[in-house]
């Protein structure tokens, strides 16, 4: 449904924005512990840079960059990464998500601990939304028919 | 590890399906093994759980390790441990069941097929553990949306539609339920439900708390399809996929059922569900209406699956009209129905999805002759229907024989004609379809344009032509459960059931 | 429908006007939901976890398991759009 | 008049949810159905915030001891609003968009097989097939 719309301008403009779009938005996940922000937001506002691309160009220009397969392996890869930390606490003979007891692991104190496993969950919330909205938006933007770029 | 059980069963079906997308672009076929991989260990640790409870009591687990009210706990009793193995058990069971069915209804979408039902399942068994009620509210997200899905991909055309129509009211049960959660955060500012349970009485006055009852009760009864809120449940059941409609038959409903017990005997107590408010009084009405009303429409459909789908109504009238008289006799009944009918409805269902993946229809009149071409998927069937209706040797019976007594010790008379009345109506329905298999009445054969070709007709009927192996197995094992589970309901119920029943009961 | 929607939408209009009678006034800083549970998280998130946004600590480690779910939800959405709606050509 | 405005948020909430509600219940366009859905969370949105608010209060940003000089400084819990609401929130934001996202799916399917989004044409479309 999204067809190829060549305008010179609009193409240019993105592939201006794009860049701190990304930038912008790994702050937001990164930035997350002192001001507004999170994997969530981030994730959201990372999606959106790719979803500008699929807009000013198309599906396949889109593709290139990441394609389908790329994108279905990041989204779980987020959720493996949020529970395989809660994972790692459990190995640690802690409860699950219990990331103080990471501090057996690396030479920080408890709270600090904490502030990481923080982190490392955002980075996989944010890896997740960005691909399921990157997912949810060419399928439904195409209805589901689109093909993957040939190499 | 026993520890980390009540973890270990919810990540464990969690992290497979995630893994599932991962290895499902690599090998498709290994996503089948990995599903009953997973479900088998959760049965295992479903089955630690239990024995934990009974042998130490409750558990209490803290995630992430924060004290309860400030961060999410879990607490297993007896009914959790109860429910937990219910699910487990029958979601194994129709995952081994699903191989067949799977591949010839939707041959290209397998691996997404099954990371969405063990994402299902995550979210049931994470509804029935959790003692946090906001919690409750996630995994009651993850479980709507995954059962959205799998009845959309459904064959009929209809599909799309009746899953729509049920995501429309499964939101407005959801939204209520968080309407819920919000009025009573907002006058105690807890969301545990073991503190909520400590704060609530001196609030019990409070037009909020009132209001707060009514949103989750609505809205959970939204959920498990009661009576006048059920109109999204024979659309949605008729259209899924078998295996999709045998699960969430055999399943959901009666976590629907748990939830309602946990909100009205732990975040609330029974002095204010029963006494304070007529609520089980209106429960009570609402679950006969919806005993007499399912059954009547269920005498009045021709397919089967749609017929199951309003027996199912019916029977969850039973299981609240067991709760609703609020007594230990009732109550027992109840949770009794609860995994009696799990097992009848996962039978049923499976069976009338054999029957489809051999015939390629439901109808009633598609069941012709089918002992002579399907005797055990037949007899598994009659067995289910003769325990749903209620007749001695089988589980069922026993069930209904604790709810009719729990409607005579609380006084009212009228509930337990009506439950005989409808079990009468049951056994109408069912014996349409009974006589059907084994005894059909001659018109019927000689009706249609059938008879254009009686011998080619008879050699087929004749034939013995049984379901697959993954199919048949499951099948055979819930009406064996069904047999023998009645025999065992004694030892059920003086091991977990009766610490189950709430206190002033 | 019309008339069976504007019912049920009356009668549950009246039941919120209704609770929100007892409400505590919005924006009271002495309400019991911001007196009860939420001071620990304010008063104890640079101690507890060194994190000075409380809204981060409480979503990814007080209620951290609450996050892992809405990950999951939100997976669940992608799968399902993927599973609804792919079709190859 | 003290208690209309000292609970003004919770009656726009009221207003809203029951603009969204009805929406849902009666509109046959299914794609209004879904602007009734959204409307409805929404307002249920504006509830929980306003719960966690205190007047005069800022973000939940603690300020004291995040300066490396002002360590183990008491924090004024009356200076920051409940952040708990606002987790929720977050939550509940997610689930809304993946449940908006799987009805879209979900309407799409529907419109490839009917080729229209209006309840009643659907049903007129279900009712002469079957008549056939």
């Amino acid at each position: 449904m999204i067809g190829r719309f060549d305008n010179v301008i609009i193409q240019t403009i993105s592939r201006l924005l794009i860049p701190p779009i990304q930038l912008f938005a790994l702050y937001v996940i990164a930035h997350g512990h002192y001001s507004p922000g999170g994997g969530f937001q981030g994730g959201c506002i990372l999606g959106a840079s790719f979803i500008l691309m699929v807009i000013a160009y198309d599906i396949k220009e889109a593709k290139r960059m990441m394609s389908e397969k790329v994108n279905t392996i990041f989204s779980s890869l987020g959720v493996i990464i949020y529970s395989g930390i809660g994972v790692v606490c459990l190995i640690l003979s802690a409860n699950y998500l219990d990331y103080g007891i990471l501090n057996k692991i690396m030479p920080v104190t408890i709270a600090e601990a904490r502030a990481l496993g923080i982190f490392g969950v955002e980075v996989g919330v944010g890896i997740t939304v960005m691909a399921v909205m990157v997912s949810i938006f060419l399928n439904l933007a195409s209805g589901g028919e689109h093909e993957e770029a040939e190499e | 590890m026993t520890a980390q059980a009540p973890i270990l069963i919810i990540i464990i079906p969690l992290i497979a399906s995630f893994l599932n997308v991962i290895i499902g672009l690599w090998r498709k076929r290994l996503c089948y093994p990995l599903v009953i991989i997973t479900l088998s260990l959760s049965v295992i640790l479903s089955i630690s759980i239990l024995n934990t409870v009974i042998t130490q009591g409750v558990i209490h687990y803290r995630l992430g390790g924060w004290e309860p009210p400030w961060g999410i706990e879990y607490v297993i009793d007896h009914l959790n441990a109860f429910i937990l193995i219910i699910v487990s058990f029958i979601s194994f069971t129709i995952a081994i069941y699903s191989k067949r069915n799977v591949e010839q209804e939707f041959p290209e979408k397998t691996v997404y097929f099954y990371t969405i039902y063990l994402l299902l399942v995550t979210g049931l068994l994470g509804i029935t553990i959790t003692g946090d009620v906001f919690n409750l509210y996630v995994f009651l997200e993850i479980t709507s949306l995954a059962v959205y899905a799998l009845i959309a991909i459904g064959r009929d055309k209809k599909a799309p539609l009746a899953s729509f129509n049920y995501l429309i009211m499964g939101t407005i049960g959801a939204c209520f339920y968080l309407l819920g959660v919000g009025y009573l955060y907002i006058v105690t500012g807890s969301l545990n439900m073991a503190d909520l349970g400590r704060l609530l009485p001196d609030l019990y006055h409070s037009k909020v708390v009132l209001a707060a009852f009514a949103f989750f009760t609505v809205g959970v009864a939204i959920k498990m399809a009661l009576f006048p809120l059920h109109v999204w449940l024979p659309d949605a059941y008729t259209y899924a996929p078998s295996t999709v409609s045998a699960f969430a038959a055999s399943t959901m409903t009666k976590v629907g059922v748990y939830v309602m017990i946990r909100i009205m005997f732990t975040v609330f107590e029974p002095r204010f569900s029963i006494v304070m408010l007529p609520s089980t009084e209106i429960l009570g009405w609402v679950a006969s209406g919806a005993m007499i009303f399912g059954c009547i429409l269920a005498i009045a459909q021709t397919d089967v699956k749609r017929m199951l789908s309003y027996i199912l109504i019916a029977e969850v009238g039973y299981i609240v009209i067991g709760v609703s008289v609020a007594n230990r006799a009732g109550f027992t009944g109840a949770l009794l129905y609860i995994l009696f009918d799990a097992f009848t409805m996962a039978c049923l269902f499976m069976a009338a999805g054999a029957v489809m993946h051999k015939t390629g229809e439901t109808s009633i009149h598609g069941f012709r002759h089918l002992h002579r071409r399907m005797p055990l998927t037949m007899a598994a069937f009659s067995i289910a229907a003769l325990s749903a209706i209620g007749v001695p040797p089988f589980a069922g019976f026993f069930s209904k024989w604790y709810l009719v007594l729990g409607a005579i010790d609380a006084g009212k008379w009228i509930f337990a004609v009506l439950l005989l009345l409808s079990s009468l109506l049951v056994a109408v329905a069912f014996f349409r379809i009974i006589q059907n298999v084994y005894f059909p009445p001659y018109e019927i054969l000689i009706a249609g344009s059938e008879i254009a070709l009686p011998s080619a007709r008879n050699d087929k009927i004749t034939l013995m032509d049984e379901a697959p192996m993954s199919m048949l197995l499951p099948i055979v094992i819930m009406a064996a459960g069904i047999l023998l589970l009645g025999f065992f309901s004694g030892r059920i119920i003086s091991t977990i059931i009766q610490f189950t029943v709430p206190g002033g009961f | 429908m019309r008339f069976f929607a504007l019912i049920a939408v009356i009668i549950t209009g009246a039941l919120l006007i209704y609770a929100t009678v007892d409400m505590p006034n919005w924006g009271d800083p002495n309400s019991p939901a911001n007196i009860h549970v939420s001071p620990r998280y304010i008063e104890k998130t640079i101690e507890e976890t060194a994190t000075p946004n409380a809204v981060t600590s409480v979503v990814a480690d007080y209620r951290g398991y609450d996050t892992l779910g809405e990950t999951t939800v939100i997976f669940t959405s992608g799968i399902i759009c993927i599973l609804l709606l792919r079709r190859r050509k | 008049m003290e208690f209309i405005i000292g609970k003004f948020n919770y009656w726009i909430y009221i207003v809203l949810m029951m603009i969204g509600f009805y929406a849902m219940i009666a509109k046959s366009n299914l794609v209004k159905k879904l602007v009734g859905m959204n409307i409805f969370q929404t307002a249920i949105i504006l509830f929980f915030i306003s719960i966690g608010s205190k007047k005069g209060a800022t973000i939940p940003i603690i300020q004291e001891g995040a300066t490396g000089d002002a360590v183990n400084q008491a924090v004024n819990v009356a200076r920051y609003i409940n952040p708990l609401p606002h987790v929720l929130m977050l939550t509940a934001i997610v689930v809304m968009v993946s449940t908006f996202g799987v009805a879209m799916a979900l309407i799409i399917m529907i419109f490839r097989k009917y080729k229209t989004l209006e309840e009643d044409e659907i049903l007129e479309i279900m009712r002469s097939e079957e008549n056939k």
